[in-house]
């Protein structure tokens, strides 16, 4: 199971983590991808950086997987996240599930990226043309007193 | 020796993204003032502590041995 | 804007979808794909075959993309439904959805697939080992007494 | 002259995919009528239809040159 949740440095293919929760016996799969944005806030980022305690990461992600399962029973959950450089429009993170009924499979996808925004010890940082921000690190630089970052400060979606 | 990790924004803050430090038998929140003041940092109120890769409370104690790894506000997504 | 809605007969590349709904300034892409289920109230499928109205199912679709726009406002939405002959796991429709926040593509994509299963002329014909039957028929040959199909029914999910 | 179109089941209870009749004039109730008498077919009170590729109710008066269709309930996606 492990293996249908990593980290990787590569570009995404969706193919990959479709093929992961594809099964006969379902009729629905939904795919959630989180995506660079260019504009946030009406500031014009350049690319981001992601950065991952990868171990702790991937665990985390599994974890999900099997809070869906006990949540949803028969969903098959596979995740992906992306670190390193990404430029505009690249896919960040992959989020494929499959239920035997398909509202499942849209409740599941925006609980797994809620989630992932809550637990998984990943950062982003901005690069914009007059300089960089670590992500959930919006007020003070070195103090991280804001919590979880809001919804705006998240930067997709 | 307890190995501790910083990530992101805390990595440049500390300027290291790993020390070992001498800290078995202190407990997660001594350990969270010894960096503060080591490194000169703000607070540390919602930076989040994983000891061997699992989230853990402030008391805990920490053993010969352990990973401890200093988690900001998380962004990913 | 109608490209963005299409019926074909060939297999579905996931990516031709993506694509047309891919922006800059948006960081969620939602992207549901209806398959082929083996399995149905117990009962094996061996394969089904779709049939369409092709022009006018081609215009629903696109009107089922404006209302969304109209629900969600910046919503770009694009869907391909699959006809002819298709085997287990196949893909029979996909729909992609971008919005600047998450919650807006979940939220459309789930309105999407219910709009297509009420008002698109697109129908699915079940082959059994011992038989066949165009869903949407259930009852009684030839009469049409059920009205909508129900979940179960509609095969996937 | 109308097209008339039938598809899926409807099209196999009919034997035809289109037709062409001369129905100017009346509406689709009456042309469901005939529908119903000339193919003996149950009723056709779940169907829909179509002309000129958008839904209509029973009340409308059909035109030279349209096309209706009829619609089973549908089973896409």
């Amino acid at each position: 199971m492990e293996h249908n949740f990593w980290i990787t440095e590569e570009p995404i293919a969706l193919n990959d983590v479709i093929e992961k929760v594809t099964r006969r016996e379902v009729g629905a799969i939904n795919i959630f991808t989180g995506t660079v944005r260019e504009l946030t806030d009406g500031k014009r980022t350049l690319f981001l950086e992601y950065d991952a305690y990868k171990p702790m990461a991937e665990k985390k992600l599994a974890q999900i997987g099997q809070e869906i399962k006990e949540k949803w029973g028969d969903a098959e959950t596979a995740i992906v996240h992306r670190v390193g450089r990404l430029d505009i429009s690249d896919v960040a993170v992959a989020i494929a599930i499959s239920t035997p009924h398909r509202k499942a499979a849209f409740a599941a996808s925006s609980y797994a990226i809620d989630r992932i925004k809550e637990i998984v010890p990943i950062w982003k940082k901005e690069h914009w043309s007059d300089g960089t921000q670590w992500i959930g690190d919006q007020k003070e630089r070195h103090s991280y007193d804001k919590g979880i970052p809001t919804e705006e400060a998240m930067g997709n979606g | 020796m307890v190995n501790v990790l910083f990530f992101a924004g805390l990595q440049e803050a500390v300027g290291e993204h790993r020390v070992t430090l001498d800290v078995a038998g202190k407990t997660i929140d001594e350990l969270k003032t010894l960096i503060k003041d080591t490194y000169s940092l703000g607070h540390l109120d919602h930076v989040m502590v994983a000891v061997n890769e699992e989230y853990v409370g402030e008391n805990i104690i920490l053993n010969e041995q352990d990973t401890v790894a200093f988690i900001p506000p998380v962004s990913g997504g």
